[in-house]
């Protein structure tokens, strides 16, 4: 525990009459064991947002027209962008396992008189929606159908 | 008693240290023994200036949280067994520490008061009118939220708490929670309110270690993330209905 | 709802209050710091927390009016600024109810105070932050009838015959009436019954009690009903808890309580809270004995501050074992198993309690605490008890009730079984032995709480308001602490509006005294033994003289004992000089009280030459009501403790034989 | 400020929950055609050819697609990035990185619908 945490963490607001010494952060936070996955889950931020430049720098091209087009598609084959893109997909897949596995238990377990259904129900479905969508417009995309 | 470990144990004593230190004990065990007896034992054996709080030993109280090993534990209930030949046990993570092992607890209770955690009514109910009526099914909705024993290991575990001093955190937020699922509680609002605040349950980013601390499962980040969606959900009827102030 | 208007007011009405005895006073706050001995301040920490504030400890008397209410969340600090380090200082804060133990009976009492008149000001001292409070332990459930079939004639019937006739009678009535509404209000303010299908509270079995008349939340009665207690008590502004103040003493003067001298733990130094009313409710004493279900926290404080400013202790030779704790620890396995079917066996895996005669006939392992401990042992002594490393037991079986039932309604006795005897209770019996759980005696108060000292009250388990007589009822306890915790504040209430606040310069007199008590104990070198020598050299002798089975010899023995280990305690080393956290001197005072308590049980035990409840004699096996129906009163005396007589009210219900 | 911030939160929260949810689905479609397949010739290069692109994407719903598959990402990324930021101990500047953050989100969430209806 070697690291210092926020010195107001925790502190009352009027505080006790006795000196304190500061809080310390968690042990291993935040890079190391039990918090490496929560601290990648952050970090993917930054790539989701280099993410959604990316993209909106294609589809801006392919509003420019053909030649545009032809010169991103060519961008793209750049190792450097290719690499990008295998960090994001092992990003994105690893944000979405993490998030599906939290995401049931999140639900209220009443919302007016809505219940969701039981957890292992919801994360079935969040991975068939996952499969479906993300296969359908793949297929989509990759010209498959349409 | 023949096994030996030892203990490093953080001392601090605002007199006289001017910042935490770490002292060493080596002791025999036993291998009944929980992670609390060793420091019980250390105490009137060895060294009576050590303080720690406890007072249950049978994990309900709430007052024996401490990092062992670097992770937040319930010292009672955690034995000893578990642990290598050498164990460090220092107080609460993001917490100031008062001495020893004793941490501050008034921010705590700050925040713990800070969301209102009793029955709100419009009406109360007079002794007369009897109970309420509650079935097992809304009795489940927040039964386990119900069953923090403060013991603050979530607080430590929570990397949000460590980096923002106004986040209500999540045994309060559980607790504010567990009395909006209640049946007979009507200050939902009201709480929504306070969790969309300074501090607001929007502030947690779903790391889920409190969960995976918490001695007494009662999965506060469960809670935490139920409580945005009913924020949100409060927030967004707030532009439907109106609601008469209080 | 929340007294608001208080928190700003700035004017002098308070003081115009403070001489005029028929109001009650507007929490007002007085602050003397005579900074007798004012040392350099400490340096400022690298955070800077808590620099220490040199003029906070100049200023000779600072009156301080706002509502200290909501702990600094809106409120300043109820003790004002920081203060400079090494300062031995005496703070006089003054609220209308002072009270000790925050508790079941402690919070109870503290609502029912502002329930009763929402102007007065309460002041809820704690050694502890009240979720820490021995109630919290609690599992099995809370008594009061609720079924059709129930009725109070038979709860005060039952309550009366497991007290072995040794209860009064109008206690019990009055305790039998209210009980339901009380356990209705903590409904109310959200304890999580356990529902029957209807959505009603459901009630299950206890022993001793001839229908299901036990609320429960699960196995978590205590836990759930402390914090339902608890957090419904923040609604209230003018309650103002002192967390983690050690009191010390009773403030007595002029003939009437005027409040307490506590230790702040955290800071080390001795502050008034002076009330017109005070109230303990400080738990029992279970940790006098080495084998005891009790935390560390029941140390008979209550008992002892009482004890030594003359109100007799009443009964204290009636210390219930509880049938089923885990050998080693002492943690206990509730009752409940038993009120949901549990059987309790022996090394032939025979249900003895149907087996043999043990005296509680049809009820089987429902019998009373006191039967069935004494079954045990007999069980035990006789060969057919199981061997073990902390020494030897017998067995609860829960295994037919099933993985479900156990999941329901006993979720804590699994994890507890699983976790501190390494067992599952699904699969495998529980390891039992009989054990100290609570002290049926206490501070001799009358059916309102109040005792011989004006203005000093006590309810719960730290009182004997004579409920319980000689052996407890399962489950009549906690409903006990709401019952007298609600009752005591209520006539404290009204008796602070008739009283004045005696004089202050007398009780900081007493402060100071007690101050410098302290101030010597702490981090005392001289002499050369150590606590935890007394501590079990203590226990140790009470089990051996109070234990289930007592005889003349022993119960001698060990109250000469504890009257040496009084002696060696005088002498006792501390090593910890800190003024902070000394945990250190708050144990030792709490053996202090340990001791006074200890010498009460010792010495009444050996005057009672009968078996009675859980007062079970080898020599006087039978109950003797021509000689002996009476309650024990204990008074100090710095010569030994003096014993006298008080009658018991009996009503209705004759004594009979006790016979299930 | 932080009033502000505090405010809005209900509504960032909501758009960094899609992000995470149909950004995540979307995305691994995109990254798997556009960002790999494509580049790497594991798709027919008919697939991605002008005129099927463009046709595709000028679609309605191709529009709507493209436009959450730029800026909800974007959404997810700054709010998580601001926690970033809180990890590494920077909560008291919270104040002026939330709002960059945010803003660069909203700037490409414009941009995105520009970038769909303009196709
Ligand atoms: C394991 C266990 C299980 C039980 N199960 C049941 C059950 O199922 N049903 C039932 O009816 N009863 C049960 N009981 C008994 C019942 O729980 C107790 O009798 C009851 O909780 C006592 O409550 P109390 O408020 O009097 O004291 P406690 O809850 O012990 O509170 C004492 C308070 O006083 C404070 N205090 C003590 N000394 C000082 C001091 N010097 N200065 C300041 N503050 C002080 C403490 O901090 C604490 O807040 C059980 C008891 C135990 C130990
Ligand atoms: S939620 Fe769990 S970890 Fe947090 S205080 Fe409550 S019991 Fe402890
Ligand atoms: S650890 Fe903290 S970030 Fe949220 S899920 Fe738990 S409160
Ligand atoms: S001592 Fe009570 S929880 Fe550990």
């Amino acid at each position: 525990m070697a690291r210092a945490a926020h010195p107001d963490a925790m502190k009352p607001k009027s505080p006790g009459r006795t000196r304190t010494a500061p809080p310390m952060a968690p042990g291993q936070f935040p890079f190391a064991g039990r918090y490496r996955a929560y601290t990648l889950f952050d970090w993917t931020g930054i790539i989701y947002l280099l993410l959604g430049f990316v993209a909106l720098r294609v589809v801006w091209a392919l509003g420019n027209g053909e030649g545009a087009w032809q010169s991103i598609q060519g961008q793209l084959e750049n190792p450097l962008y290719l690499a990008f893109h295998i960090l994001s997909l092992v990003s994105v897949i690893f944000v979405g396992v993490r998030f599906f596995r939290l995401f049931p238990k999140a639900q209220p377990p009443r919302i007016g008189p809505l219940k969701p259904p039981p957890g292992p129900v919801i994360q079935a479905a969040l991975y068939a929606a996952w499969v479906g969508v993300a296969g359908g417009l793949a297929l989509v995309l990759a010209g498959g159908i349409f | 008693m023949s096994e030996k470990k030892t203990f490093r144990i953080t001392r601090f004593d605002p007199d006289r240290d001017e910042a935490p230190r770490t002292e060493t004990y080596e002791i025999p065990v036993d291998p009944d023994w929980k992670v609390l007896d060793a420091l019980n034992f250390i105490k009137d054996e060895i060294d009576g200036s050590l303080s720690h709080r406890w007072s249950c030993r049978m994990a309900v109280c709430g007052s024996c949280g401490m990092m062992v090993d670097g992770k937040p534990t319930l010292t009672c209930k955690k034995a000893l067994s578990e642990y290598g030949s050498e164990i460090s046990v220092e107080p609460l993570a993001n917490f100031p520490v008062v001495r020893d092992l004793v941490v501050e607890l008034d921010g705590f209770m700050e925040k713990f008061e800070s969301v209102k955690p009793w029955i709100i009514r419009a009406k109360e109910r007079a002794v007369e009118e009897g109970t309420h009526r509650q079935s097992q099914a809304e009795l489940e909705e927040f039964k386990q939220f119900s069953m923090c024993i403060n013991c603050m290991l979530c607080y430590s575990a929570c990397p949000v708490v460590a980096n923002e001093p106004e986040f209500i955190g999540p045994a309060a937020i559980a607790l504010g929670h567990r009395y909006n699922l209640d049946s007979r509680d009507e200050g939902a609002h009201e709480r929504n309110e306070i969790f969309r605040g300074e501090g607001s349950v929007f502030s947690c980013s779903y790391a889920n270690e409190c969960s995976e601390v918490c001695p007494k499962s009662v999965d506060p980040a469960a809670a935490v993330n139920q409580a945005k969606i009913n924020a949100v959900i409060d927030w967004a009827t707030g532009f439907v209905v109106t609601r008469g102030k209080e | 709802m929340r007294a608001r208007h208080f928190a700003t007011g700035s004017g002098d009405a308070g003081s115009d209050r403070f001489h005029d005895p028929e109001s009650l006073s507007l929490a007002r706050e007085i602050r003397y710091n005579p900074n007798v001995f004012g040392g350099p301040s400490g340096p400022p920490f690298p955070d800077g927390t808590a620099t220490p504030d040199p003029s906070g400890s100049q200023s000779a008397v600072r009156v301080r009016r706002p509502v200290p209410g909501k702990r600094g969340v809106e409120a300043p600090h109820p003790f004002g600024p920081p203060l400079a380090r090494g300062t031995t200082l005496i703070e006089v804060i003054r609220h209308d109810i002072v009270i000790v133990g925050g508790g079941a009976a402690g919070l109870r009492a503290a609502i029912a105070a502002v329930e009763a008149d929402p102007d007065v000001s309460v002041a809820m001292v704690s050694k502890v932050y009240p979720m820490r409070s021995h109630t919290v332990s609690a599992e099995g459930g809370a008594a009061a009838i609720a079924r059709d079939d129930d009725n109070l004639e038979m709860h005060g019937f039952d309550t009366v015959k497991g007290s072995d006739f040794l209860g009064d009678q109008d206690v019990i009535q009055y305790f039998v009436e209210e009980a339901p509404k009380e356990l209705t209000r903590l409904e109310h303010w959200g304890c999580p019954w356990s529902r029957n299908e209807d959505g009603s509270v459901a009630t299950r079995a206890f022993g001793g009690m001839s229908t299901k008349r036990t609320w429960y939340a699960a196995d978590k009665v205590g836990f759930h009903m402390l914090h339902t207690l608890f957090q419904h008590s923040m609604r209230f502004d003018r309650i103002v808890r002192y967390d983690e103040q050690f009191v010390t003493r009773l403030i007595v003067d002029g003939g009437a309580v005027r409040g307490v001298a506590s230790l702040d733990v955290r800071e080390g130094v001795v502050r008034l809270i002076l009330g017109r009313a005070v109230i303990l409710a400080t738990g029992g004493a279970g940790k006098v004995f080495p084998f005891t279900t009790n935390g560390a926290i029941k140390t008979g404080d209550g008992m002892a501050l009482a004890y030594r400013e003359g109100v007799s202790l009443k009964d204290m030779e009636f210390v219930q074992y509880h049938p089923t704790g885990l050998p080693g620890t002492g943690i206990l396995i509730t009752e409940a198993t038993r009120g949901e079917g549990g059987h309790v066996i022996n090394s032939d895996g025979e249900r003895f309690l149907v087996t043999r005669d043990y005296g509680v006939g049809t009820k089987a392992e429902l019998g009373p605490r006191d039967m069935i401990s004494r079954a045990i042992v007999q069980e035990i002594e006789a060969g057919r008890g199981l061997g073990g490393p902390y020494g030897d037991h017998v067995h609860l079986d829960l295994r037919h009730l099933g993985a479900e039932k156990i999941n329901a309604r006993l979720p804590m006795v699994r994890e507890l079984a699983k976790i501190y005897a390494g067992v599952d209770p699904v699969h495998e019996p529980i390891p039992i032995r009989p054990v100290v759980h609570y002290m049926m005696g206490g501070v001799d108060t009358d059916i309102e709480g109040a005792t011989t000292i004006p203005g000093l009250y006590a309810a719960g388990e730290t009182a004997c308001v004579s409920l319980n007589g000689a052996n407890r009822l399962g489950s009549n306890s906690l409903t006990e602490c709401l019952v007298f915790g609600a009752r005591a504040a209520q006539h404290a209430v009204r008796y602070a509006k008739g009283t004045d606040d005696g004089s202050e310069d007398a009780c900081r007199r007493i402060g100071e005294e007690e101050a410098a008590r302290i101030a010597a104990l702490r981090g005392k070198k001289k002499g050369g033994e150590k606590l935890a020598r007394i501590r079990s050299d203590l226990n140790a002798i009470m089990e051996s003289g109070c234990g289930v089975y007592r005889e003349q010899a022993s119960m001698d023995e060990t109250a000469r004992t504890v009257a040496q280990l009084k002696g060696r305690f005088a002498d006792v080393a501390l090593e910890d000089e800190s003024a902070v956290f000394n945990t250190e001197l708050t144990a030792a005072l709490e053996l202090g009280n340990m001791l006074d308590v200890a010498e009460s049980v010792a010495v009444s035990a050996a005057h009672r030459n009968e078996s009675r409840g859980a007062h079970t004699r080898k020599d006087f096996t039978t109950r003797d009501d021509q000689n002996f129906l009476y309650h024990t009163l204990c008074n100090f005396d710095p010569t030994g403790p003096r014993l006298s007589k008080k009658a018991v009210a009996l009503g209705k219900w004759e004594p009979e034989e006790r016979k299930y | 400020m932080k009033h502000l911030l505090l405010r809005l939160e209900p509504v960032i929260w909501l758009l960094f929950g899609g992000g995470i949810m149909v950004g995540t689905m979307l995305m691994t479609a995109w990254i798997a055609v556009v960002g790999l397949g494509a580049p790497m010739g594991l798709v027919p290069a008919d697939a991605l050819a002008f005129e099927r692109a463009h046709a595709l994407g000028s679609s309605l719903i191709g529009r709507i697609v493209l436009a959450a598959l730029i800026a909800l990402p974007l959404w997810k990324g700054a709010h998580h990035t601001r926690h970033v930021f809180i990890d590494m101990g920077g909560a008291d500047r919270d104040a002026l990185v939330a709002p960059v953050l945010y803003l660069l989100a909203i700037a490409g969430t414009v941009l995105a619908i520009a970038a769909v209806v303009r196709l």
